[in-house]
């Protein structure tokens, strides 16, 4: 399946301007902007971590923030300084007491922790559809909040759980966003993408060609769960502290906005998603305050960013159902075709 | 042949467009009062837009659709149920999770003769016995014949003056495909109008007085049906389609 | 003259939103008093709001903001430890002086550094003031203890309560939980009913959402015993809510604000009804107000709009007479000393029932 | 008091928490019956009740009028929400249609705070409705409040399930939820179905607003979404869209929620939700279609 | 394929009683009977998607009973839906292909790194299907949506679909139904050359007579889930008994 010649340069390109941004901007840019970039990446991460069940798979989980939460704590944890350790976890287990990872290390157990918490919870669950699998991935993450509450050895409970040093930097972002476009980009076009993409479609007829349909589920389910850990990590890193509430609902509605708004069926609809809602939500809370202009006074109205966005939200939803992107990739014209394609399109030429 | 003057149903230079497909390019036709209409062609020629078209699910992009002297292209479709055309749609269309009483019952909705209906269903039970047996049974759950029948007797419920037909014999026991064309037979001869789509054009000249052939979009061919019956023209008509 | 730019976070939407709100009027208001009265340094001082919408990712994006952008010269924020923690890192980083008017969990200077200050009393000195109270006004030495565990603050006022408590001899005969939100306690107060043991009094460590309902869902099960909590008691809505069922409750706060205040908090709840209309809705509303008094005596002391010299004017703060108590910070801690107010409702009305600073503090 | 009159006691609960979360759940799935649309508004229309009645009352009319204009508001509120927000995605993918109703809740939750600032209100329940019974002694109790709010439950059993399975407008929701435009060729009226289906679910929420008000003493614009989870829940526990299912769905939850506190010690009931959930995904894993419909085979 | 004493009810009603048959290898047989008779659920039955009540079910020498489907199509059963059941989204080309991985898989790992392995499976899954496309004259649809194609093309799609998983046995469900004469009669040649250059074993079940009687080798007739009849064409035509459960007397 070689693309054609221009992708590898592209694709260079495109790494060498964001690794330029991200070593150049916190020098250039102030540090409202680092971090309104590092959050949409980071955001950017977990919409696609979703948008694997979601929008490819057909399983419309309602848990990732989960896994997130999951993620964040268990890297929170390993990567606490041991001196630390002590004072904000006296009651860890001891064989946690004595070490403490560094940053890549931590996120990747965290990721692998919530793979195979993904392996447990989906076994059972990738067997329900529809409505059923929304309301029971939400209990998960009601259990995970509820288990982070009372696991307060562990956890800290619903205090909040602080000490984690700030490594999240740009680079780092980039890095994992990298990764994880990778490895979404290959698996949803690929035949293995093809098969999600027919269970969504139709289970019965998908099973009836002799796909699996709790395995398809299951490994779209534990990838997606796999970089929301990583996310999770990233975020905790980033906050420094958190509790168990930052991982809930409003975090869960955030990104499923994010998600069905860019278009669930399509990777580079979900990148579109995260930036223009992260962009529209950071103006119209800097408009919110109040402001002058041309002599006229608006007064303050806090809580007015959000009776906008919601108003946009609909607005953009009756225009375009399916989202900006609807199942559409933003390729440039730069997609990797099959040879069976290029051969067609040869012949036809010829 | 009846011998009404003014159509019941003018349909004249209808076109229906989805997205960039034409589905309709200007087809024009009459049903008169009483009279039975056979729409015959090749998959995806437009017959079931037709019928889409003048029971309100489609819209027209142009032409116009005269039905008992009133103007009805582009009504939602209730109004068009109340005005008197009943549409037994492609794929039946049933509320599976409704019994087939109650299909029925939603069938009468817009009438208001409640002592009449009960007796409309007697007679529909003498037309299609197998409903009475399975009065309480949930729609989803019948065989593909049975909710043929189903979906024949829930457009009969309105009483309506024209009847749409959409392929009734679809998936339908040959044995029940005749009695389904007996029962469309008795229905003629209580003076019901219909259009009918049917693939089975044998059957469909049969019971016809008229016949329209369409071909991807427009009318190629239109006649009685004994005109049609001992001509190849149909045949001829269709493979233009084929190509 | 250009103003003096003071940071001011709050959550104005979201959960934290009922506490932060009225915090933000009271702060507002002395800030406006201050630039009728000249100002600081000859300069009027502006507060920067921000709303941070109760979200820790919110906050920080706010914070820097406020460092960068508004390059203000000091941040005043917050209601809730959780907040303070999620704003921390950032202040101390850039060495920014930052109080937090509502927040009393003692730890936060020591989680975070030395540019934090609170100008509340810690939750381990107002948990001590109810347990000794109970202890030696009420004479209860047996507690039912029902904790709300889905709060910081109730978690931690109820850990610090049961060690003074136990210190000072008496006996938690039972504990039992909900979670913020919980409308029903029906099933844990018949537990409590199906106790061998009666208790002498009920701890309950809440927030004011929740308290109203749990004293009326006692009293109509006929349970008459003494409640006793912190300063998430202090809304109106303990009374409007409990009605008769509030009698009989004891809660430590840091102001009196009922019929026979003092003529500071008097002169407060007047200004406050003409800048906004109505009374302070709860002790946040003083908080915010003495908090922004504290910045800007600091500043004053400072000499000048600098950062670190208002840290330092303001660690030495001394004796500043607040609405809600005298504020003075030992050296060292930023936790100021500042007597507790326990408040006890009677016929439907609020009284002081006692004053006190506590004899054992629990360690932070 | 004596084990037994525990057990009644915590019966007692279970059953006025339940009636209180049924209420609320029916409201849900009239309209999920109908649009196969889970309405995350629902609580904010209970919202738009509550706050009505408690503006109303504090004008000086009396409580009942007051509650009143309060249904009457919220059903208001809901046929506005479908005519603005709903009907223009109708026939946009499930998904769309979730993103809208959180959409609305979140512009209507924002409006509230701006209106009202978000500081709770109490809620001036008249005092007959506080007074509490004593049987047996003061062993068991329960209050007004309680035994309206299932004499209200129950009634509106009997009154929906009339509704549903014996009119002709019954009929044709569920009609309409199964296949639109077949319902639109038997000559049903759609966009009058829908409305009045969102009228009687949002007068429920209305209705089940205040009673939720009265429960918890405060409203505040932020009211909406623990009753909105918890209706969320029961009607799928009972079986999404089915009137009966969302009641039973609601005492099954609140009779969960009440022995897991009441039987288990506090260490392990701290634990509550995640017990409740647990058990609710077990359910669903051998029920699949929720408790009242059978696992019917699917049907090729 | 063979089946014995087969029985499937739904609450009360017995939809399939007492089942048999066995089929030849490389053989068309056709199962005929009226509305409500149990074809589609003897369909269901053998390929998994329902359980039998009674009965075994053995295929090459092995009980099937109790497999998932996707187990038994991978031994080698392939069936087609009454009334179409494409994957809508995927383009023509994709349905077929996301059936023909089914003999030639490539893993989430294979994908990612995109190995030697990946590379020949994935060209082998192509080559297939762009010859059943070929066959059934979709190549010129293979980049539409399923969603799009004229019903009879979704027909032949959906066969396409079914033979990409490489089956010892096919099961045609209604296959003409909503054809018109002139592809009726196509469909006829394509299921004997299906046959042919497949080397598979059909099972149709259909309605239209003039089809089955043209294609079929052989014709078991069910009436109320029972078998009446099994016989050549010839036989089924002149049976009394088939006659006046099914055919009528015309
Ligand atoms: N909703 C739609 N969107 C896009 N194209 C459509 C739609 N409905 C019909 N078409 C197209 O319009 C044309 C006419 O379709 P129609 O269903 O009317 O054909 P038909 O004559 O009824 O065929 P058949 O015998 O297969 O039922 C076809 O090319 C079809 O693909
Ligand atoms: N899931 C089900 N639940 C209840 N009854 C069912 C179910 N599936 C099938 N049946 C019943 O079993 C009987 C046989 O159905 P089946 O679909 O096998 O018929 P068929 O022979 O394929 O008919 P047709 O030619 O109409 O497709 C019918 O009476 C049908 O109503
Ligand atoms: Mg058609
Ligand atoms: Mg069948």
């Amino acid at each position: 399946m070689s693309g054609d010649w221009r992708i590898p340069l592209v694709l260079l390109a495109v790494c060498v301007l964001a690794a330029a941004v991200a070593y150049g901007a916190p020098h250039v840019l102030s540090d409202y902007f680092v971090r309104i970039i590092l959050l949409i990446a980071l955001n950017s991460i977990l919409v696609l971590s979703l948008s694997l069940s979601n929008g490819f798979t057909g399983v419309f989980s309602l848990g990732h923030v989960g896994f997130i939460g999951a993620g964040a704590y268990v890297s929170g944890i390993l990567s606490i300084p041991v001196q630390q350790k002590m004072a904000l976890l006296p009651h860890l287990p001891s064989f946690l007491h004595w070490f403490s990872l560094p940053f890549l290390p931590a996120t990747v157990v965290a990721g692998l922790f919530t793979a195979i918490l993904a392996v447990i919870v989906g076994y059972p669950l990738m067997r329900l559809s529809g409505y059923f699998v929304s309301v029971a991935t939400m209990g998960f993450l009601i259990i995970v909040n509820v288990v982070l509450i009372n696991a307060s050895d562990f956890t800290r409970g619903a205090r909040t759980f602080t000490g984690v040093p700030l490594e999240t930097t740009l680079p780092w972002v980039f890095a994992w966003l990298g990764v994880t476009l990778f490895v979404l980009a290959r698996l949803v076009y690929s035949p293995f993408g093809r098969s999600m993409k027919a269970v969504r479609d139709d289970t019965i007829a998908a099973s009836a060609v002799g796909i699996g349909v709790l395995r398809a589920r299951l490994i779209a389910f534990v990838i997606g769960a796999f970089f929301s850990g990583v996310g999770g990590s990233l975020y905790a890193h980033y906050l420094g502290s958190f509790s168990p509430n930052t991982f809930y609902f409003a975090m869960m509605i955030n990104l499923i906005a994010m998600l069905v708004l860019g278009g669930m069926e399509s990777l580079t609809g979900a990148l579109v998603g995260v930036v223009c809602v992260s962009i529209l939500s950071e103006l119209l809370r800097s408009v919110e305050r109040g402001f002058t202009f041309a002599g006229i006074t608006v007064p303050a109205l806090f809580g007015a960013s959000q009776i906008v966005l919601g108003f946009v939200f609909i607005l953009i939803m009756i225009f375009r159902p399916k989202g900006i992107m609807g199942d559409r990739e933003l390729t440039f014209g730069l997609a990797a075709r099959s040879a069976r394609a290029r051969k067609r399109r040869e012949e036809q030429n010829a | 042949m009846p011998e009404a003057a003014i159509p019941l149903l003018h349909i004249d230079s209808l076109e229906v467009r989805f997205g960039a497909v034409r589905a309709l390019k200007g087809v024009s036709m009459d049903v008169r009062q009483g009279e039975v209409v056979a729409l015959v062609g090749a998959n995806g020629a437009g017959k079931s837009t037709t019928l889409r078209t003048i029971s309100g699910l489609s819209r027209p992009r142009s032409g116009s659709i005269t039905f008992a002297g009133a103007s009805i292209g582009g009504r939602p479709p209730p109004q068009i149920v109340r005005l008197g055309i009943a549409h037994s749609p492609e794929g039946r269309r049933l509320f599976g999770a409704l019994t087939v009483a109650e299909n029925l019952r939603l069938g009468a909705c817009t009438r208001t003769d409640r002592a009449k209906i009960a007796a409309d269903t007697e007679r529909l039970f003498a037309l299609f016995p197998i409903l009475k047996q399975r009065w309480r049974q949930l729609a989803g759950t019948l065989s593909g014949g049975e909710q043929q029948q189903l979906a024949l007797a829930r457009a009969l419920m309105a009483k309506p003056r024209l009847l749409l037909l959409d392929e009734p014999s679809l998936g339908v026991a040959p044995l029940l495909v005749r009695q389904i064309f007996d029962a469309l037979g008795e229905l003629k001869r209580q003076g019901v109008t219909m259009l009918l789509v049917e693939q089975n054009i044998k059957l469909a000249l049969e019971l016809a007085d008229r016949a329209y052939v369409l071909r991807t979009g427009s009318v190629a061919l239109s006649g009685s049906s004994a005109e049609l019956r001992d001509s190849d023209r149909v045949a001829q008509a269709y493979l233009g389609a084929a190509e | 003259a250009d103003p003096i730019k003071i940071g001011y976070p709050a959550n104005l939407t979201g959960i934290q939103a009922s506490l932060d709100g009225p915090m933000l009027n009271g702060a507002k208001l002395a800030a406006s008093e201050i630039n009728d009265a000249g100002g600081v340094l000859g300069r009027p001082i502006e507060l920067v709001v921000y709303d941070s919408k109760s979200d820790a990712t919110t906050i920080s994006t706010v914070a820097s903001q406020l460092i960068d952008s508004d390059k203000v010269v000091g941040i005043i924020g917050f209601a809730d430890s959780d907040s303070v923690l999620a704003i921390g890192p950032q202040v101390q980083t850039a060495k920014i002086p930052f109080i937090t008017p509502g927040a009393t969990s003692p730890k936060l200077p020591s989680q975070i550094g030395d540019d934090i200050f609170l100008a509340a009393f810690g939750d381990n000195v107002q948990a001590a003031v109810g347990a000794e109270f109970a202890l030696n006004k009420l004479k209860a030495k047996t507690c039912y203890l029902l904790t709300d565990i889905g709060a910081e603050y109730t978690t931690l006022l109820s850990d610090y309560f049961v060690s003074a408590f136990e210190h000072g001899g008496g006996k938690i005969l039972e504990r039992d939980t909900y979670k913020t939100g919980d409308k029903t306690f029906t099933a844990q107060i018949a537990k409590l009913k199906a106790m061998p043991e009666k208790p002498d009094f009920i701890f309950s460590s809440s927030l004011a959402e929740e308290i109203g309902l749990i004293l009326k869902q006692l009293r109509q099960a006929g349970i008459t015993l003494p409640v006793v909590g912190g300063d998430g008691y202090d809304s109106p809505l303990l009374i409007e809510v409990g009605g008769e069922a509030a009698n009989d409750t004891y809660f430590t706060t840091h102001a009196f604000v009922g019929e026979g205040a003092s003529p500071k908090v008097k002169a407060f709840s007047e200004a406050y009804k003409k800048a906004t209309g109505k009374e302070p809705e709860n002790a946040f509303a003083p908080l915010g107000y003495d908090t922004v008094k504290l910045m800007a005596d600091a500043i004053k002391r400072a000499g000048e709009p600098d950062p670190a010299k208002i840290r330092d004017a303001l660690a030495a703060t001394s004796g500043l007479e607040g609405v809600t108590g005298t504020i003075t910070y030992r050296p060292g801690v930023s936790v100021p000393d500042k007597s507790v107010s326990v408040i006890g409702v009677k016929d439907g009305k609020l009284f002081l029932a006692d004053e006190a600073a506590p004899s054992f503090v629990a360690e932070p | 008091m004596s084990g037994f009159e525990y057990i009644v006691q915590q019966i007692v609960n279970a059953v006025s928490l339940g009636s209180l979360y049924a209420l609320v759940a029916v409201g849900l799935s009239i309209v999920f019956g109908v649009l196969r649309l889970t309405n995350f508004a629902h609580g904010d229309v209970m919202m738009v009740g509550a706050f009505t009645t408690v503006l109303l009352n504090a004008l000086g009319l009396p409580f009942v009028p007051a509650m009143a204009a309060g249904v009457v508001g919220a059903a208001l509120a809901g046929f506005l929400i479908e005519r603005i927000a709903y009907r223009p995605v109708r026939d946009a993918p499930d998904v769309t249609r979730l993103l809208t109703s959180l959409a609305v809740t979140y512009i209507l939750e924002n409006l509230g705070i701006l209106l009202f600032t978000s500081s709770p209100r109490n809620f001036p329940l008249p005092a007959i409705l506080n007074e509490s019974w004593q049987l047996s002694g003061g062993a068991i109790t329960f209050t007004n409040i309680n035994l309206l709010t299932i004499a209200l439950t129950f009634v509106s059993l009997l009154l929906l399930g009339w509704f549903i399975t014996r009119t002709t407008t019954g009929l044709g929701m569920r009609a309409a939820a199964e296949d639109m435009p077949a319902a639109q060729l038997v000559g049903l009226d759609v966009n009058r179905l829908i409305i009045v289906a969102f009228l009687v679910a949002s007068a429920y929420a209305g209705i089940a607003g205040v009673l939720w008000a009265a429960q918890a003493g405060v409203v505040q614009p932020q009211m909406g979404f623990t009753p909105l989870l918890k209706a969320f829940v029961a009607a799928i526990i009972g079986g999404f869209g089915s009137i009966a299912g969302a009641l039973l769905g609601g005492y099954v939850l609140g009779a969960l929620e009440i022995f897991i506190v009441a039987f288990l010690p506090s260490s392990v009931s701290s634990y509550r939700d995640a017990i409740v959930f647990s058990i609710l995904i077990a359910f669903l894993l051998v029920r699949p279609g929720g408790l009242l419909k059978p696992n019917r085979e699917i049907k090729l | 394929m063979r089946t014995r004493g087969l029985t499937k009810a739904f609450r009360g009603l017995v939809a399939l009683k007492d089942h048999a048959i066995e089929l030849r290898e490389r053989e068309i047989m056709g199962v005929i009977g009226p509305n409500g008779s149990g074809k589609s659920t003897f369909f269901n039955l053998i390929t998994g998607f329902s359980k039998p009540n009674a009965g075994q079910i053995e295929f090459r020498g092995r009980s099937i009973i109790g497999l998932r489907t996707e187990r038994i199509v991978s031994l080698g059963i392939a069936r087609t839906f009454q009334g179409s059941r494409l994957f809508p989204s995927l383009t023509v080309e994709d349905n077929v292909l996301a059936a023909a991985q089914l003999r030639h898989p490539v893993g989430p790992l294979d994908s990612v790194l995109r190995t030697a392995r990946y590379r020949t499976r994935v060209d082998k899954a192509e080559a297939i299907a762009e010859r059943l496309l070929d066959l059934m004259g979709l190549t010129a649809q293979a980049g539409r949506l399923a969603s799009q194609l004229p019903y009879g093309d979704q027909r032949r799609l959906e066969i396409a679909r079914a033979l990409a998983t490489e089956p010892a046995l096919l099961l045609l469900d209604e296959p003409a139904a909503g054809l018109d004469s002139n592809e009726t009669t196509a469909l006829v040649e394509l299921i004997r050359k299906i046959r042919d250059l497949f080397g598979v074993t059909v099972v149709v079940v259909e309605h239209d007579m003039d089809l089955i009687m043209a294609v079929c080798e052989r014709i078991q007739v069910l009436a109320t889930g029972e078998v009446i009849c099994v016989g050549t064409p010839e036989q089924v035509r002149n049976d009394p008994r088939v006659r006046e459960a099914y055919l009528g007397h015309a």
